[in-house]
């Protein structure tokens, strides 16, 4: 079976590192992937805050696409577009008028048969059961893994994990060899929606979050969502101000550290991309 | 012209609306005399085929109340009645009875005002239908006999 | 109109709540366990229980300000409120509905001018290209904010790095999504 | 022939202000079967009743109609008068002429002809009674108690007291139940063991009690004054009479690491333990999940120790079968644990406890001597949060009600800890006070106010670890939802109370309602508080809902004066007023086809089946049979009868359909 591929816009841009490393884990556990054909922007926080009928018919139409071109599963690697594709298949699915209006405004049908993976459900479906016996390199460093938001929440919906102190994550890395630690803020909100609006808010909500896996010997921090990478990783500088001190401890995709420990090369996972030197 | 004072019976359980007939009394509130009540231990006891009987014999609107939902004396025969009465509600309207003419409610053995208001506006709206005389055309005898038997 | 702020109708903003995103405020008991959760409680000019209180008075002078309130804009609906209130009272969806009232009615809070700017370009850069076209969206919020200086030391390394296309990737469909924007947002002249 | 005697009461003017009571009594004289009607100024009176007892007499009436006040007034006493002068008493039954009529309309001839209609119908509905004996069953004077807590406790000793047999039974080794672990109780303060203890050993010492700890209900049958029960005794592994309890084999297990249920966990126990030194009996017990014979089929260091050659490692469960007439409920309640909450860690942090693991680190019977110290490194907090609310009053998390002991409980705890630990600073995070007994308000005023306990009214939203401290995220309400956060040592969390696991399983086999919580069900909230929807069932304590220990007694002392009336007759004599399936000549035997849709109706299960049998002992017919026992009249099943097979007496089909056309027929 052939697994449907939504990049969303940051893959495209600040976070092609995570595109690269996601489509060189796949390749190297040969899983058929095929992108979804002119997909649009999921709306992202924007949409929602400012219209809902608008925050819902954009994902919508991704979902539409998926089916016409028959994927019966997409993988979505950021957290965001996963949890907005999510929510919008469960309110669609909840409200037949709203259904039907929807359509409308795309003027594309939407049955709801696409089911949505992210980038851990797919790893765990598809990379797991081999995953052990294909570690090279073992990762072993001291790992903080950092769920965020929009992988959790809302629980009711996306039913993935524990709503508080998740651990798919770090079960995964572990399989990679390294040590993940117990730490407090796996899903504490970095506050990537505001990262450019309100610079100094990501300071401090992000701040805390490097700050307590620093505190507690982290040597990477592992995440899964573009938005949270961009914020841990290039507003380092707003970090180090806020906690009053410079921590170099680099912010890997998940993708990146499996492929790290599988051999892949360093360049193809596009780990030169980062701003926090990534010296594991 | 006389109006036409129409014959309500009032099918009731004992602990629940018979007790707050009994309020309606106490309290002196008054209400139309058109109603007569029928007593029984519980609306889980009444036999749908009585309301039948009730329609041949000359009522023109029946009244059926009991205790509300949760405060069943025998904890769910209430709710008995209240499924039954669904299923009889259809078989009404397949054989053609005019089910607007039976009032379903609950009135605890607390609210006398609310009894006499019931009376009151079941009397009034079967005043409105007028007497029934077409039950006499639907009225199989059949039903009549088994109901008996 | 009475101006007592206890008085208890879930009518008025309340009111539209329920309609809109059927979170109902009179079901909020105030343990607060929402605001001592928020990560941004801090910079809120009312935190997220402070808001339920507000509308649940019914009392239009609060509604107002609550439009009008801050908190309403720095909420990033992560949902942290939500996934811990014990009665299951969906803040995010809630503060979305407000949003986008507070716009309607112009009342949108002046220091929420830079997060309404950033919304905006970046809906319109999904407009026009179908995705987020993130130097284009820059450039756009830059001249919407005025806030040239800001961030600017990001680009060259980001562009070092790969991170930003100069050119956008636009979509097929381009007429597709020009018309879902048409039949969803007004034109927004902000 | 029927002969009936109508007599219509003016109940002084009340009636006939607005009827012609005199009109009614000739109208009604007329019917066919109406051997004399009259009408009279108080029907009630002695010589209103000797008017009735006289007609009977004289015309020799085989039945009577009084026409008065509401049947809910005044049946009892016409009936009685009637079975004064030998007419059956269910053949007298009564006319509503006040309630329903004359207080409800105005005088008029319209109201006149409703009163007439009424007696008519009544009139016709006599005809139609039969002579009815009431119901009387044997009572068996041994009442089962099931739950050795402080309401089971209470009420064995209550019932036993009033000279009658009690049957004890307790799941665990030892009865007690959750107040043998509290350090000490709210609203004074006095040591809970110390009160307790003296109980537990009169129970074991009363000549009237049976106690059977290690021992659960198996299985139950039969009705009010007539249950039978199966009790399971669990096997302990030792020959209990000779076991001297001198606990040499609880020194030698080696098998030692093995969490106390009595400590909460904060302290161990060996694989054959007593689970407290004050228990009663203070025998000990093999646990058989845990022993290392068992398991692993070698050891028996406990059987080479024993001097009185006690242990029986062959021991079975045994099943014992009692006749109770009564059964008090008392099987207490429960706490939720602390890996109930995701916010605060799921349970892993050691110093993140419970309320009741708190009452065993401040009981001085306690795994540290009644010391407050925290259980991951044993020091003394110096900060300590308590968080009211843990789990109560939470839609999300499946319990809304309020949990009703804890707000008192935390106030203890905190003044405890503030008594202990000089200088220390205690936190107490909550949403509402609810203090609603004697001088409990007075007790968390004191702690507030004296004890120097810092209450922030806010609920918690995260704690978790750092740097070995606990970090409490609240807010405070009271100050605009301002964020708090608190470094602490140690965080109790009074976890909500909830139903025992199992209690739903046991109230189904008792047929004891529950409600959504599991929790027992009373038959009324108001005014049976302690009777079961099941004649014969009572409940005490908290296994009807949280409950503090004054509510826990009363209610146990209010079900043993219950059972104590109970047992009081020889007798129970019921109203006949139940439900019978018919019985005809062979070949039917009964228009019943066993369809049993009365017995999935009927809501006290007294529906059974019965196989009518041929001389040769073949079955003939199964048919339903109604246990006059259990039926409570409901009727019910009447309706559900397809075949009209079953019918309830006083109600009968014959009875009602004559109404309903005496009603509508002049
Ligand atoms: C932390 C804490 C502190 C408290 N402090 C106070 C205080 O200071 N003052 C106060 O008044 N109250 C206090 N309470 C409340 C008090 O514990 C209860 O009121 C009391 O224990 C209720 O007694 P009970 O007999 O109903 O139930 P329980 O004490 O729960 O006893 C029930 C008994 O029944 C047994 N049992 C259960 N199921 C079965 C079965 N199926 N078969 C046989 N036996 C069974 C159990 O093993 C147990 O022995 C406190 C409670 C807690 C949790
Ligand atoms: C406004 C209000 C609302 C309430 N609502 C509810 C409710 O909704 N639900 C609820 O459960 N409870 C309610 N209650 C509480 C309820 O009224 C009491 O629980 C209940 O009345 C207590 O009954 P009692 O028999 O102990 O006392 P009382 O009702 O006070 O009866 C005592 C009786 O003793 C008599 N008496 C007094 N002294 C003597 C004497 N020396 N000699 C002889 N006779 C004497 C009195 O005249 C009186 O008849 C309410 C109370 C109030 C004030
Ligand atoms: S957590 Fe929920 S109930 Fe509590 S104050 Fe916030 S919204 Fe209200
Ligand atoms: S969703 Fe908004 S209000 Fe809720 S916790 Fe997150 S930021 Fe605060
Ligand atoms: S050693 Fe023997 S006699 Fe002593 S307590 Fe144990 S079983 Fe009983
Ligand atoms: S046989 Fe079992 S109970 Fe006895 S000493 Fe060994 S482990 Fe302990
Ligand atoms: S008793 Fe107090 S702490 Fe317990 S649930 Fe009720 S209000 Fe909360
Ligand atoms: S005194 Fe009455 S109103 Fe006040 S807290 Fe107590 S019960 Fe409530
Ligand atoms: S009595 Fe009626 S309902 Fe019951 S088994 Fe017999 S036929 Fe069926
Ligand atoms: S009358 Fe009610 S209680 Fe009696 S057998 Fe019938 S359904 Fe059961």
């Amino acid at each position: 079976m052939t697994l449907g591929f939504y990049p969303g816009c940051s893959l495209k841009g600040s976070s092609r590192e995570y595109a690269e490393s996601v489509l060189a884990v796949v390749k190297a556990f040969n899983i058929q992937i095929q992108e979804i054909d002119d997909w649009n922007c999921c709306g992202a926080t924007a949409a929602h805050s400012l219209n809902k009928e608008l925050s819902l018919a954009l994902p919508a139409r991704v979902l539409s696409l998926a089916e016409k071109q028959g994927l019966k599963e997409i993988v979505v690697p950021c957290a965001a577009c996963y949890a907005r594709l999510s929510m919008t298949q469960h309110e669609l699915l909840k409200n037949p008028e709203l259904k039907t209006r929807i359509a409308e405004i795309n003027n594309l049908e939407y049955n709801g048969t696409v089911s949505i993976l992210n980038v851990i459900q797919m790893l765990d479906r598809y990379v797991t059961p081999n995953l052990e016996s294909r570690v090279v390199k073992p990762f072993g460093h001291k790992v903080a893994c950092y769920y965020g938001c929009y992988l959790v929440r809302p629980h009711e919906i996306l039913n993935f994990d524990r709503v508080e102190e998740p651990l798919s994550m770090d079960t995964l890395m572990a399989k990679t060899g390294a040590t993940p630690i117990d730490w407090a803020f796996k899903t504490e909100c970095c506050g990537a929606s505001l990262s450019i609006s309100r610079t100094s808010s990501v300071g401090r909500l992000s701040g805390k979050i490097v700050g307590d896996a620093s505190d507690r010997g982290a040597e990477a921090i592992i995440v899964a969502c573009p938005m949270c990478q961009s914020n841990l990783d290039m507003r380092r500088k707003e970090i180090n101000s806020y906690l009053g001190k410079r921590i170099d401890i680099p912010v890997l995709y998940i993708t990146q550290a499996i492929g790290l420990a599988i051999g892949l090369d360093r360049k193809a996972l596009g780990l030169q991309r980062h701003f926090v030197k990534v010296k594991v | 012209m006389a109006e036409f004072e129409p014959k309500i019976v009032a099918f009731v359980c004992n602990w629940c609306t018979y007790a707050g007939a009994d309020l309606t009394g106490t309290s002196r509130i008054k209400y139309a005399s058109n109603v007569r009540i029928v007593r029984f231990p519980c609306t889980g006891r009444i036999d749908y085929m009585l309301l039948l009987k009730a329609f041949d014999e000359g009522a023109d609107g029946i009244i059926v109340s009991g205790c509300h939902p949760n405060d069943c004396h025998y904890t769910s025969g209430n709710f008995h009645a209240r499924r039954r009465w669904m299923a009889f509600r259809s078989l009404c309207d397949f054989i053609g009875i005019d089910t607007r003419r039976i009032k379903f409610s609950w009135v605890s053995a607390a609210e006398g005002a609310k009894w006499a208001d019931i009376v009151n506006t079941t009397v009034a709206s079967v005043r409105e239908l007028g007497p029934y005389d077409e039950y006499k055309k639907v009225a199989k005898k059949p039903v009549k006999e088994e109901s008996h038997g | 109109m009475s101006s007592d702020p206890h008085q208890y109708v879930i009518s008025g903003l309340g009111g539209e709540v329920f309609e809109n995103t059927e979170v109902k405020v009179s079901h909020c008991y105030q343990c607060g366990k929402c605001s001592a959760g928020c990560p941004l409680s801090e910079e809120m000019d009312y935190p997220p229980s402070m808001i339920m209180r507000m509308l649940q008075t019914g009392n239009p002078e609060l509604e107002e300000k609550v439009l009008r309130s801050f908190s309403i804009w720095v909420c990033l609906t992560c949902e942290m409120c939500y996934a811990r209130c014990p009665m299951s009272i969906d803040i995010p969806k809630m503060m979305d509905f407000l949003r986008e009232k507070a716009i309607e009615e112009k009342k949108a809070n002046p220091k929420a001018k830079q997060i309404i700017s950033f919304h905006k370009s970046f809906l319109d850069s999904v407009k026009y290209t179908g995705k987020m076209y993130e130097i284009g969206f820059y450039a756009d919020y830059k001249t919407r904010t005025l806030k040239i200086l800001d961030d600017m030391l990001l680009v060259p390394p980001m562009i070092k790095r790969g991170k930003l296309s100069i050119i956008p990737e636009l979509i097929k469909d381009r007429s597709g999504i020009a018309s879902i924007f048409r039949k969803t947002i007004k034109k927004n002249k902000t | 022939m029927a002969k009936i005697g109508v007599f219509i009461c003016h109940c002084g003017e009340n009636i006939s202000a607005t009827v012609d009571c005199a009109k009614v009594a000739e109208v009604v004289g007329k019917y066919d079967g109406v051997a004399i009607s009259l009408d009279y100024k108080y029907m009630c009176s002695d010589p209103g009743q000797n008017l009735i007892k006289k007609a009977i007499v004289e015309k020799g009436l085989t039945g009577v109609v009084v026409a008065s006040c509401s049947p809910r007034m005044h049946e009892p006493t016409f009936r009685k008068a009637c079975a004064e002068a030998g007419l059956n008493p269910y053949m007298c039954e009564m006319a509503n002429l006040r309630e329903h009529c004359s207080w409800v309309h105005e005088k008029g001839e319209a109201t006149t002809q409703k009163a007439i209609d009424l007696v008519r119908t009544i009139v016709e509905k006599v005809k139609h009674n039969q002579s009815l004996d009431a119901i009387k069953v044997p009572v068996t004077k041994t009442a089962l108690v099931i739950g050795g807590g402080i309401a089971g406790i209470q009420a064995s000793l209550d019932i036993a007291n009033s000279g009658h047999k009690v049957i004890l039974i307790e799941k665990d080794p030892s009865i007690g139940g959750h107040m043998s672990q509290l350090s000490e109780t709210f609203p004074t303060l006095d040591c809970s063991q110390c009160i307790l203890t003296p109980r537990m050993v009169e129970v074991a010492q009363h000549p009237n009690i049976t106690l059977y700890t290690y021992a659960e209900l198996e299985s139950i049958d039969g009705f009010i004054g007539n249950f039978k029960v199966k009790i399971r005794k669990k096997a302990k592994s030792i020959d209990e009479k000779i076991c001297t309890g001198c606990g040499l084999c609880t020194t030698k297990c080696p098998n030692k690491k093995n969490p106390s249920e009595f400590n909460e966990g904060l302290g161990n126990r060996t694989a054959i333990y007593v689970p407290f030194p004050q228990a009663v009996p203070n025998k000990p017990v093999i646990d058989k999940a845990l022993c290392t014979y068992y398991t692993k089929g070698k050891c028996k260091i406990c059987e080479k120790f024993c001097p009185a050659h006690a242990i029986r490692f062959d021991q079975e469960d045994e099943i014992i079968e009692v006749p109770v007439g009564a059964i008090v409920l008392a099987t207490g309640f429960a706490v939720k644990k602390t890996d109930f909450f995701p916010e605060y860690g799921y349970g892993r942090h050691p110093d993140i406890i419970t309320g009741l693991q708190f009452e065993r680190l401040a009981s001085a019977s306690g795994p540290t001597l009644g010391e407050i110290r925290r259980p991951s490194d044993g020091k003394i907090p110096e900060t300590i949060v308590f968080v009211a609310c843990a789990g109560s009053r939470d839609e999300a998390k499946g319990i809304p009600y309020c949990s009703k002991i804890c707000c008192m409980y935390t106030a203890k705890h905190a003044m405890l800890y503030q008594h202990k630990v000089h200088g220390g600073k205690s936190y107490v995070f909550y949403m509402d006070i609810r203090a609603g007994g004697k001088m409990y308000d007075e007790f968390v005023r004191r702690a507030i106010e004296e004890d120097g306990v810092n209450y922030i009214r806010g609920r918690v939203s995260r704690v978790y670890e750092k740097n070995g401290k606990l970090i409490v995220k609240g807010a405070d309400t009271l100050l605009g939802a301002m964020p708090v956060e608190i470094e602490a040592d140690m965080v109790v969390l009074a976890t909500a109370g909830v139903a025992n696991e199992g209690a739903e399983e046991l109230a189904q086999k008792l047929h004891v309602s529950y409600d959504p919580y599991h929790f027992f069900a009373e038959a009324h909230p108001k005014l049976k508080p302690v009777e079961t929807n099941t004649a014969g069932i009572f409940l005490a304590g908290a296994c009807q809902a949280p409950r503090d220990i004054p509510e826990s007694v009363a209610m146990a002392s209010g079900a043993a004066a219950k059972v104590a009336g109970l047992f009081s007759q020889d007798e129970l004599t019921r109203e006949p007023l139940i439900a019978v399936v018919n019985r005809q000549a062979p070949p039917v035997f009964s228009s019943c086809v066993g369809c049993f849709l009365c017995m999935s109706a009927c809501p006290y299960h007294a529906i059974e089946k019965e196989e009518i049998k041929n001389r040769q002992g073949e079955v003939l017919k199964t048919v339903a049979k109604v246990n006059p026992g259990l039926c409570q009249g409901c009727g019910t099943c009447v309706a559900f009868c397809r075949t009209k097979s079953i019918d309830i007496q006083g109600y009968t089909h014959e009875e009602v359909y004559s109404e309903v056309m005496a009603l509508l027929n002049d």
